[in-house]
């Protein structure tokens, strides 16, 4: 413990340094995202509330009640019963998705052979009425304007926008 | 109107006057922790409530008072409900004593004489290091109240650390009062007359670093914030408290801040006097003012920044490092005020 | 050697670390230690630090010899700890016996303890540890601040030392391995995200290592490769987070929010990567789920060069601050005999001086063409896990950036029709990847009956995942042996003639998460 | 590149020699041996375990200094001895790793590695809780995981994975504690 390091002591050399580090973070630009205010863009991969997509030919799902995303489901939360249109086509009759007990993992995206199902950037899930998460065949349709638009379907036009902000991107934005 | 009258008069005003002040300031004091702590942490603090979320210190008021007001099944309940008022009132009483502006001259104020001070009391500092230790009472008392193992824990920690760092606090103020000659904060800041190099904080830099710490653990700010250390006594001594209760706990603490900054400006940079004396033409309360704002400026930054001590490190630096040094600064000022003197 | 009467001691001993286990194993593995020593980092600001050992300072605590006071703010100074230091510092830069590992400052080489000067710091630390004096108990958590998750520890204390805990844990137990007999390979996968919530893709690749390990499986390169990229981005996150909720839980809430920041830059990359921030559910059985999508690779550039900037800007606010240097220092000493003894792996491991990475020691995804060092550091003590979290960041930014650079084209998941889920673009295209889709998910991938146990290297320890098939599509039985499971374990003999304040330090150490102590 | 990153399925060298010292102090004591993908499993009769398993612990040539992870298991279709007791060994020493097997019929206690190896207690309470598997000389076998009034032990086969057990509201301790 030489002179040096007494003196570096009584002047809290240490301290004013880490002093320093929050003194720029004061003066810095903030990162945050005031949430209700303005809303962060979802990326393309990401997985929100689910939609059944339309398909354009018949007006009707593209859905074909092949039970796969069913079955893979790991918190089994789909539902479905098929059907057969008098045409001839495989079809559900009801496709029911429990919100509250879906994980979110994007297994039945990933599996459906027709691209029926997919997750869209909707995120706000929070509600007062828990028959709110019991997702019927008729809103997983209406749901498809929020599908992204990277999915096999062209998008639906009037999706919502809303204030967006775009992402911090790491050492950009700040300094 | 004959003189005493008039200085009743002032003397009411001041009375009423000071404390509604102090309080106003001490909510947006409050209101600016929360903002600085944000802006620290690289966030933007509070936002929503009036322009910048400058009216959030009431609105916590408001959501205080309208919460309910829990007291514990087995505590002692006339001590439970005692303890805030014990916390709360002694640091106002110190605010009697400090000047914010000159003293004694001539008729200033519509034909007499107006003292910036409530009370021109000899025994100033004597006043502020009891009322110091009054204010313990109440942490010691919520925390012994509350029957509970964490309050308890943090009101032992509170009176350990309070006792030991009121001894070191005392001695280095003795090093002020004895080149002021006197204990009267009035004669303490007449003594700082002249440019900031005749401030004390220059002779009495040791003494003044050793009150400034004290005065962090006095605050029970981080890194000496163990009475209520968050992450290890959940909430220390106000862990049973809650609503008003406990607003008036965190209450005090910030008129404690507030009443600290301005004592440490008045001991060690001049109190109310200019850095320069060609910058008099500016009142005397308002450099005061800007005074206690940079001090508690630097509270918060160093709250925000640093870790906290453990409970063992911290006596172990109040006896083995404070005291001794406050010790040794009162001897070498006495010798040099008497070689002087 | 194997004497039975040695295990039917009363039931205290047994439980404790003081357990001392039969001799000949109290070997420290000094696998090129000498190599791994990262010498680059901070040689000039080691001058603050003052001298390596210091004793914890705790003067107060009976039967320890009173420590002599010291300079401004500095606690006492063990002069037999720092002779023994010196001795032993000067020994190693003698001899150069463990490879030249002289500090970049050239003046000192930092001291190296041994296990035996490990043990007898610890054992000066503790403190008073009387098992009959009057306690106060204290139930800390599950809902106390500063305890990571659901975690429940009853303290008995006296004074403030901790005479005894007893940890209690379940409260987030949600049967995973129940559900995982249930469940296809397939499904188990999103299962194993909810374990370390807060590295989910390592969790999901130790399991998948273990699945292919059963399977035969050959992973392509590029799949190898992103699987390595993510499980260090995991690292990166976790870790991040970590210092943040350490310094937190020492007093500081400004770190809490920083760090936050900064981890958000990786869950941003996350969330662009997998599609989202926590539960990945990336990987899958022979590969990844999906390729690296655009504009992934210029994004993960700037944050792997910005966070190391980041990381030293936080070492200079914590890793010198006389305060930090006290609270960590000597604190929560464990060695690695005591690793051992209570599984505890990963960075506490290796801050005891066991270059122990299963990165390097059984590589696994591309880790085995990467170049990186281990992090390693010898005085088993919280101020070292923080430095080894530290480094672990700088070099988990260094393997991103080989993996981008060194990213192999080819599919990112395998071919095989019988073990993986099929392609998504395939699937609407080609009718027998449609077949192998809907093989896949009715009966799940084709598996031999057998048992296999892999341990891959997670943020916070060695993660284990034990598979038996019987051949079917599902696992027959399932264990996740999960670090944080034993790290919680261990607490008792953590913190056990500890400070209440070093109980929330030390805890936040070894870094339990409940999610993997619970499963 | 192969399985477990280009390690094949060939038992490491060290791992040989620890396996042979095994056979040779145990001989046919060690009742099947079993390789699979690079890993050895020996299957032990469950008054054998501690003394294998502490021989394990401490012959120098074997080490094995750390339990990786202990675990009991349910093969209803095994009609002798429907349960299991798994052991992961490793060895920091030497770097390799073993598994040992013990067979259980219902409710058949086997001696606790917790003297050997302290990171067992947690596995063996909850082994305990899950599969009913007593764990002789145990110093605090109570319920890890589970709530205190758990009906049951879930991981063996038979019980069902919905439905209700324990976990009740205690009204009955309502002003008690």
């Amino acid at each position: 413990m030489g002179l040096v390091d007494i003196i570096k002591k009584g002047v809290f050399v240490d301290i004013l340094r880490g002093m320093s580090v929050t003194g720029t973070y004061f003066v810095e630009n903030k990162v945050t995202v005031e949430y209700p205010k303005e809303k962060l863009q979802t990326y393309p991969r990401f997985r929100g509330m689910h939609a059944l997509l339309t398909d354009p030919e018949t007006g009707d799902t593209k859905c074909v009640a092949c039970m796969l995303c069913a079955t893979i489901c790991p918190s089994r939360c789909i539902h479905i019963t098929g059907e057969v249109t008098p045409e001839g086509r495989s079809h559900p009759e009801s496709f029911n998705l429990d919100l509250a007990r879906c994980i979110f993992c994007g297994l039945c995206e990933e599996v459906c052979p027709v691209a029926a199902i997919v997750m869209t950037k909707v995120y706000e899930l929070a509600s007062f009425d828990k028959g709110d998460f019991w997702l019927t065949k008729e809103k997983l349709l209406a749901n498809q304007v929020n599908a992204h638009k990277e999915v096999f379907a062209a998008p639906a036009a009037g999706a919502p926008s809303g204030v967006t902000r775009d992402r911090p991107v790491a050492g950009e934005e700040e300094r | 109107m004959s003189d005493p009258v008039a200085q009743l008069i002032f003397l009411i005003v001041k009375a009423i006057l000071m404390p509604v002040l102090i309080i106003t300031f001490v909510a947006f004091v409050i209101y600016f922790e929360r903002k600085f702590a944000g802006f620290f942490a690289g966030r933007v603090g509070p936002t929503y409530l009036g322009p910048w979320g400058s009216l959030q210190s009431f609105g916590d008021i408001i959501k205080l008072l309208s919460k309910e007001d829990v007291t514990p099944l087995r505590a002692d309940k006339l001590v439970f409900k005692m303890a805030p008022y014990i916390a709360f009132i002694p640091v106002f009483a110190v605010i009697a004593v400090l000047p914010f502006g000159p003293v004694g001259g001539g008729p200033n104020l519509f034909g007499h004489r107006f003292d910036y001070v409530i009370a021109n009391f000899d025994a100033g500092v004597v006043l502020l290091l009891a009322m110091g230790a009054l204010s313990v009472y109440g942490v010691v008392l919520a925390g012994w109240s509350s029957n509970s193992n964490y309050s308890l824990l943090g009101g032992l920690r509170a009176g350990a650390q309070m006792i030991s760092y009121e001894l070191a606090m005392g001695f280095s103020v003795v090093g002020v009062v004895l080149m002021a000659g006197s204990l009267n904060f009035v004669d303490i800041v007449n003594g700082q007359a002249g440019n900031f190099w005749e401030w004390y904080f220059i002779p009495q830099v040791v003494g003044g670093l050793v009150f400034f710490i004290a005065s962090i653990a006095e605050l029970n700010r981080t890194p000496f914030d163990l009475a209520e250390a968050e992450q290890e006594l959940v909430a220390g001594h106000l862990t049973e408290y809650s609503g008003m209760r406990w607003g008036m706990f965190y209450f005090a603490e910030y008129v404690n801040l507030v009443v600290i900054s301005a004592i440490v400006s008045t001991l060690y940079f001049g109190g109310w006097r200019a850095p320069l004396t060609v910058l008099d033409f500016i009142p005397g309360p308002i450099w005061l003012f800007l005074k206690m704002i940079a001090f508690i400026f630097l509270y918060m930054w160093v709250r925000w920044t640093i870790i906290r001590y453990r409970y063992n490190q911290l006596m172990s630096i109040g006896w083995k490092v404070l005291l001794p040094l406050s010790l040794a600064n009162l001897v070498v000022t006495a010798i040099v005020v008497s070689l002087q003197g | 050697m194997s004497a039975p009467h040695d295990l039917h001691e009363p039931s205290e001993r047994l439980l404790r670390h003081d357990a001392s286990p039969p001799e000949g194993d109290g070997r420290v593995r000094e696998k090129d230690a000498g190599s791994v020593r990262s010498s680059a980092t901070d040689a000039t600001e080691d001058a603050l630090s003052g001298p390596p050992a210091r004793s914890g300072g705790r003067g107060f605590v009976p039967q320890r010899p009173p420590t002599p006071p010291g300079s401004l703010f500095a606690p006492g100074v063990d002069p037999d700890v720092v002779v023994a230091a010196e001795a032993h510092a000067a020994e190693a830069h003698a001899t150069q016996a463990h490879g030249g590992e002289a500090h970049a400052g050239g003046t000192a080489a930092r001291p190296r303890p041994t296990l035996e000067e490990l043990k007898a710091r610890k054992a000066r630390t503790r403190g008073l540890l009387e098992r009959n004096v009057d306690v106060m108990t204290v139930s800390m958590g599950p809902q106390h601040p500063s305890m990571h998750g659901v975690y429940r520890a009853e303290l008995d204390l006296d004074g403030e030392v901790i005479v005894a805990v007893r940890p209690e844990i379940g409260n987030l137990h949600r049967g995973v391995e129940k559900l995982c007999e249930q469940r296809t390979y397939h499904q188990i996968i999103p299962l194993t995200d909810r374990l370390d919530y807060l590295s989910g893709f390592a969790m999901n690749h130790g399991f998948c290592e273990a699945a292919e390990k059963l399977m035969g499986l050959e992973v392509p390169p590029r799949a190898r490769h992103i699987r390595t990229l993510s499980s260090e981005l995991c690292r990166l996150a976790n870790h991040i987070m970590w210092l943040g909720v350490h310094i937190m839980d020492l007093g500081t809430q400004t770190f809490f929010s920083i760090c936050f920041r900064d981890r958000e830059y990786v869950l941003d990359l996350f969330e662009m990567l997998t599609g989202a921030r926590l539960t990945h559910s990336f990987a899958r059985i022979g590969g990844v789920a999906k390729d690296l999508p655009d504009g992934f690779e210029e994004r993960c550039r700037k944050v792997i060069d910005f966070l190391p900037k980041r990381v030293a800007e936080y070492e200079r606010i914590v890793k010198h601050n006389r305060i930090y240097y006290k609270r960590a220092k000597n604190v929560g000493i464990f060695t690695s005999e005591d690793c051992y003894a209570w599984r505890v792996t990963g960075p506490p491991l290796r801050a005891a001086g066991i270059a122990r990475d299963l990165r390097k020691d059984e590589p696994y995804a591309a880790y085995d063409e990467v170049d990186f060092e281990v992090a390693v550091e010898y005085n088993a003590d919280v101020y070292d896990r923080f430095l080894v979290r530290m480094k672990e960041i700088r070099e988990s930014c260094k393997i991103i950036r080989q993996c981008l650079d060194n990213l192999p084209p080819g599919p990112f998941l395998s071919r095989d029709m019988g073990h993986t889920l099929p392609v998504k673009r395939d699937v609407l295209q080609d009718s027998a990847a449609m077949i192998q889709d809907f093989y896949q998910v009715f009966r799940g991938p084709q598996v031999p009956k057998g048992e296999v146990y892999r341990a891959t290297e997670a943020p916070k320890g060695e993660m284990g995942v034990y598979i038996r098939s019987e051949g079917a599509g599902t696992p027959a039985r399932v264990r996740f042996s999960t670090p944080s499971f034993y790290h919680g374990q261990a607490v008792p003999a953590l913190v056990e003639g500890e400070m209440v304040a070093d109980m929330v330090a030390i805890f936040a150490s070894v870094d339990v998460v409940l999610g993997d102590c619970d499963r | 590149m192969s399985v477990a990153a280009g390690r094949g399925d060939a038992l490491p060298e060290s791992l040989v020699v620890a396996a042979s010292k095994l056979e040779k102090r145990f001989g046919r004591r060690l009742l099947e041996r079993v390789e699979f993908r690079g890993e050895l499993t020996y299957v032990v009769a469950p008054d054998d375990w501690l003394r294998v398993l502490s021989f394990c612990r401490s012959a120098p040539p074997l080490a094995f200094d750390q339990l990786d992870c202990l675990f009991g298991d349910h093969l209803p279709e095994r009609a002798t001895a429907p349960f299991a007791v798994v052991v992961h060994l490793l060895s920091h020493t030497h770097g390799h790793r073993l598994r040992v097997k013990t067979a259980l019929v219902d409710g058949q206690p086997v001696h606790t590695v917790t003297g050997l190896w302290p990171s067992a207690g947690f596995d063996e309470r909850e082994t305990w809780e899950m599969f009913g598997i007593p764990f002789s000389g145990h110093p605090d076998l109570r319920r890890l995981l589970t709530t205190d009034d758990f009906e049951g032990f879930p991981l063996r086969k038979d019980f069902p994975l919905q439905g209700t057990v324990g976990g009740r509201i205690r009204t009955d301790l309502r002003g008690k504690i």
